[in-house]
């Protein structure tokens, strides 16, 4: 599917999406309540097929914390950008797609440890990288390091 | 029936693959001349590294002990993980305006990634790789050297 | 024969005539088992220090390596350093170990290789005990070694070491049978079980070449399966560096370490020096029926030089599958001897009992 | 959005006999911890416990510029570093359009083949040596020799090389490098019949092997496993064919697929790999045309405000880089989607109802370099 017709196709999935400017994928910021069906459709549905999360990353854009989506759809070769995005920084929560991407399951463990974002229903959320005790989550921008070793 | 021929063909074909694998370590045992492994210690004397080798950071000096460092601070900026140090001094030209130069250029050879990014943006070409590469030493401070050697200055075509 | 100057027989004779003509019995009997015991004892180490050195040496040059070449002309130091090294190691202590059956297990293993070996006759006349049963008493004597294996395995509580010695279990009961019944066949052939007796059934003629077809499946059979018993090459399932990082062993340290190490290498020696005996004549010179002249050639080759050149071979030949082959699975490793080896065998036997039967061999 | 509390899951059952494989052993590759439950010698369950060289390597880019960032990458999947750093270097071009000169794709072409041959070999090492063969260890190292010698000569290190800066190269290709590239390839080709001999066609290995770990292409698609261990299961996902870079358009090689999905498939997929990479190198190495070895690039590289995403063939699968820029020189936030990362996430599923010995060949054919998983 070209990139008009899948903008389209999205936009007509939810209509709440909004286009962000990408040079590279089309990218939409999806509500995050919206999330979880909208990527059971991208997957399932046969026009859409985006069978391969091939990137979930955790972006703080100091104001909101981002989960950003990279799909690809092995059969059909179309890409698609998706963002779910929270002003909560105290508790931020999104739904977890590890039911319908496996690999999200270690891909939100990491963003959950370095990002502090919670998943819903993820099956074993926990620290991946980081011990069990270690305070905040350095990958946020507020991250206070007071060994400073990213510097020393 | 088939499988009992197949039990037979297993056997062979398995006591055949086994031969191969023998036959490889069999050649390579009775073919001494084979052997890779260097005698380091004792090939020290003609052990010598490529032009290219990345030993450590240097600062080559002439024979006048003149080096070509203006100090101006790149290297230290464009090292990622601080392994440089520039002590800068001033000293007063004839014509009474002062003049940057050098006093210690710091390296940190326990830090060093050998990435190469100080010798590739100095703009007077002042550093270069050594071939030094044994390295280990038992007191961690020696780590520290002072690449412009006591005394030196700098190249006359440089500074002007 | 022309090889009678080599002959032991009257040489101990004459020192156990002279040792119950000076003392009385008892004592002469003490004194005996004594000068064996230190023969043994000094011998082992000998073999046991070369071995290694054999070994490190054959696995460097399979690997285009030269091995060890630092203590000594061509490292032939080295293993003695390593010894001493082991002597002086600090023997750590496990907290919940079973103090007396973790002390106890290197020592049953060794002692099952020690036992065994006083069996072999290493020429004509020179050997400790000569049994009318003497394969029978090998193989009961150097399945004993398993139960240190296993006590090690448990006693050390550590996980890696009971799976590695569980596992160890399992292999050897099932190899036993293999090794067991392959040495059969060959007692169907030698129509004796004394050691002395089959070496000297082999005068004209090693029992792999006289019972040419089914001594050869044998003598195969013999040698994985004992290769094996042994816990080595592919079979080392038990110490499995890659899985259970060091096996049965993981816990020893120091000279109970050391004392593992050599019954490995020992016993290595011990299922070479059984295969070399009933296969390929022990120090029986190699001769060819009907060639005179080149069978004296032969003969004037002293009998251990044959006997030690046999083993050795057949060291390499386990040196040579260690360091080629992938370790076998254990699951794979128990279908190869049920599955393969011992229907192999069972027919093999019976092959061979009818050919003895109808005399076919040579 | 509010939380909806999961109750704790019960890390591992009490009455389950569980080993802790790592994270210091033989064959975890690493500070990689397994902690295994088992039923006398078969997995049950799996957890893998990460991070033990975690270096914080996302968090160190939010404060280096691009070319620092370089060195960086090297460091994480150190059997592959020309190919982690040809990733970063690419999305930089990518992102300010540069177009560098022909001679810089060619050369990066040839080394990043170069290093993936280098990192199979060592695959193949430690395959061997996981598998019981420590023979294979050595044979592996000696060839990966030949490799390194020659990164050495023209790049001054055998591990860790910085080459690649963006817009170009550090320096110029050595005047041998050439001439040795194609002795390695001949002598290489005679080597790898060793390599079956010993190894691939040995009926251990392929008892051990085949029908081991199993996992099916749409498994491996969602798990995202890719590299010759996605390729094992059927899954298409050679990025050098789907979304070329360098001058892979330009070189006829073929994307080894097999579908099997088992521990033989993805062992099988690397040594084709290993002579695929050879082929590549031969149509490349006379035809390096002369030129610059550099792009004209600022002094200062500053990328556009906005995100962008490069994705290259790793040894190992598919590298992806994710950078958002605030069009400062240093990168906002920077994301590596390693292939070690997802290929690990696999194993727990994969290993279930294997054996120990599976589970060591299960790993070792997964190919994970722990530095890659933790970053």
């Amino acid at each position: 599917m070209d990139t008009a017709a899948l903008k389209e196709r999205i936009l007509g999935l939810v209509p709440e999406a909004t286009l962000v400017e990408n040079k590279q994928f089309l990218t939409f910021v999806i509500p995050a309540a919206k999330m979880h069906d909208l990527a059971l459709k991208l997957k399932y549905e046969a026009d859409l097929a985006f069978d391969y999360l091939f990137c979930q990353s955790g972006v703080d854009m100091v104001k909101t914390l981002q989960v950003v989506y990279h799909l690809e759809s092995t059969t059909l070769i179309h890409q698609l950008e998706l963002k779910v995005e929270t002003a909560d920084r105290e508790n931020p929560v999104f739904d977890t797609v590890c039911d319908i991407w496996m690999t999200a399951e270690f891909h939100e463990r990491e963003i959950f440890d370095l990002m502090g974002i919670r998943f819903n229903n993820h099956p074993d959320l926990r620290r991946l990288f980081l011990d069990e005790e270690w305070k905040g989550y350095p990958l946020r921008k507020d991250y206070v390091d007071e060994v400073n070793i990213v510097e020393l | 029936m088939n499988s009992f021929f197949q039990y037979f063909a297993d056997i062979f074909n398995g006591v055949k693959s086994l031969l191969t694998g023998m036959k490889v370590t069999g050649r390579y045992f009775f073919s001494p001349w084979e052997i890779v492994t260097q005698q380091y210690p004792e090939n020290r004397k003609t052990l010598k590294m490529y032009d290219r080798f990345k030993g450590e950071v240097i600062m080559p000096h002439t024979a006048n002990n003149e080096h070509r460092c203006t100090g101006c601070g790149i290297c230290e900026t464009n090292c990622p993980n601080g392994s440089i140090e520039i002590i800068q001094d001033k000293i007063d030209m004839p014509d009474g305006k002062k003049k940057r130069i050098i006093d210690k250029h710091i390296y940190h050879l326990s830090m060093c990634t050998f990435c190469g990014l100080c010798i590739k943006t100095c703009p007077s070409d002042a550093l270069a790789w050594g071939q030094e590469f044994e390295h280990a030493v038992f007191d961690r401070t020696k780590l520290t050297k002072i690449l412009n050697k006591p005394g030196s200055s700098i190249l006359k075509d440089i500074s002007e | 024969m022309a090889f009678s100057i080599y002959d032991f027989t009257s040489f101990n004779q004459s020192i156990d005539k002279l040792l119950y003509d000076s003392l009385p019995p008892f004592w002469a009997l003490i004194i005996e088992m004594t000068i064996i015991g230190v023969v043994f004892l000094l011998f082992y180490a000998v073999v046991g220090l070369f071995l290694v050195y054999a070994e490190r040496k054959v696995c460097a040059f399979m690997q285009n390596r030269v091995g060890p070449n630092r203590v000594g002309p061509y490292g032939i130091f080295q293993t003695i350093a390593d010894f001493i090294k082991l002597l002086m190691k600090e023997l750590i202590y496990i907290k919940n170990a079973d103090k007396l059956l973790f002390n106890l297990a290197p020592f049953i293993v060794i002692i099952a290789s020690f036992m065994a070996i006083s069996a072999v006759p290493f020429a004509k006349g020179l050997h400790a005990i000569d049994f009318d049963i003497g394969i029978l008493y090998v193989i009961a004597v150097s399945s004993l070694g398993v139960v240190g294996i296993l006590l090690a395995g448990w006693s050390s509580n550590n996980k890696y070491s009971l799976i590695g010695a569980m596992r160890s279990g399992a292999q050897i009961v099932s190899y036993e049978l293999s090794v067991g019944l392959s040495l059969v066949t060959i007692i169907i052939l030698a129509g004796t079980m004394q050691f002395s007796a089959i070496v000297e059934g082999q005068a004209n003629g090693w029992f792999i070449f006289k019972g040419h077809i089914p001594a050869f499946i044998a003598f195969v059979v013999f040698l994985i399966a004992s290769t094996a018993e042994t816990n080595r090459g592919p079979f080392d399932l038990a110490e499995a560096e890659s899985e259970l990082t060091a096996g049965f062993h993981t816990e020893y340290s120091g000279i109970k370490f050391a004392f593992f190490f050599l019954a490995e290498y020992m016993n290595m020696f011990l299922v070479a020096s059984i295969a070399a005996t009933v296969f390929l004549g022990g120090w029986m010179p190699f001769h060819v029926s009907g060639w005179g002249g080149f069978n004296a050639v032969m003969d004037f080759i002293p009998p251990l030089i044959w006997y030690f050149g046999k083993t050795a071979f057949i060291i390499f030949l386990m040196m040579w599958f260690k360091w080629t082959f992938p370790r076998l699975r254990i699951d794979q490793l128990l279908t190869l001897e049920w599955k393969y080896l011992l229907p192999i065998n069972l027919v093999n036997i019976l092959v061979m009992a009818f050919m003895v039967l109808m005399g076919w061999h040579f | 959005m509010k939380e909806v509390i999961n109750l704790p899951v019960k890390n591992i059952e009490e009455e389950e006999y569980h080993i802790n494989m790592g994270p210091q052993h033989p064959s975890t590759h690493g500070v990689l911890r397994l902690v295994v439950s088992l039923q006398g010698e078969i997995v049950k369950s799996l957890k893998p416990h990460c991070g033990y060289i975690h270096r914080g390597i996302e968090k160190m880019c939010e404060k280096d510029t691009y070319p620092q960032i370089i060195h960086l990458t090297d460091r994480m999947d150190y059997l592959s570093a020309h190919i982690n750093n040809h990733a970063v270097c690419l999305l930089v071009e990518k992102a300010l359009e540069v177009e560098v000169p022909e001679r810089v794709k060619y050369i990066r072409t040839i080394v990043d083949e170069l290093n993936r041959i280098a990192s199979h070999q060592l695959w193949w090492c430690s395959f061997g040596m996981d598998m019981g063969g420590l023979t294979c260890f050595f044979y592996g190292l000696r060839d990966r020799e030949k490799i390194l010698d020659i990164f050495e000569e023209s790049f001054g290190s055998r591990l860790l090389h910085s080459y690649y800066t963006p817009g170009g190269l550090m320096m110029d290709i050595h005047p041998d490098f050439q001439k040795n590239v194609k002795v390695f390839i001949k002598y290489f080709r005679k080597k790898i019949k060793d390599y079956d001999d010993l190894l691939s066609g040995n009926v251990i290995m392929q008892l051990r092997t085949k029908g081991v770990g199993v996992i099916s292409k749409e498994d491996a698609i969602s798990f995202g496993m890719t590299g010759p261990t996605g390729r094992g299961s059927g899954f298409s996902c050679d990025v050098r064919k789907h979304h070329p870079y360098g001058v892979y358009e330009k070189v006829q090689f073929n994307e080894i697929v097999r579908t099997e999905g088992d521990t033989l498939a993805r062992y099988l997929n690397r040594m084709d790999e290993m002579r695929e990479s050879m082929n590549i190198i031969e149509q490349l190495i006379d035809n390096i045309p002369a030129g610059d070895y550099t792009a004209k690039m600022k002094a200062v590289i500053k990328l556009p405000a906005g995100e962008y995403f490069q994705r290259v063939e790793s040894a190992r699968g598919e590298l992806g880089v994710y950078v958002v820029s605030d069009g400062n020189k240093t990168p906002f936030r920077m994301k590596f989607r390693t292939p070690s990362f997802s290929n690990l996430s696999t194993l727990d599923y994969v290993s279930r109802g294997c054996k120990i010995a599976d589970l060591v060949a299960i790993g070792a054919s997964m190919d994970y370099v722990i530095p890659d998983i933790d970053r």
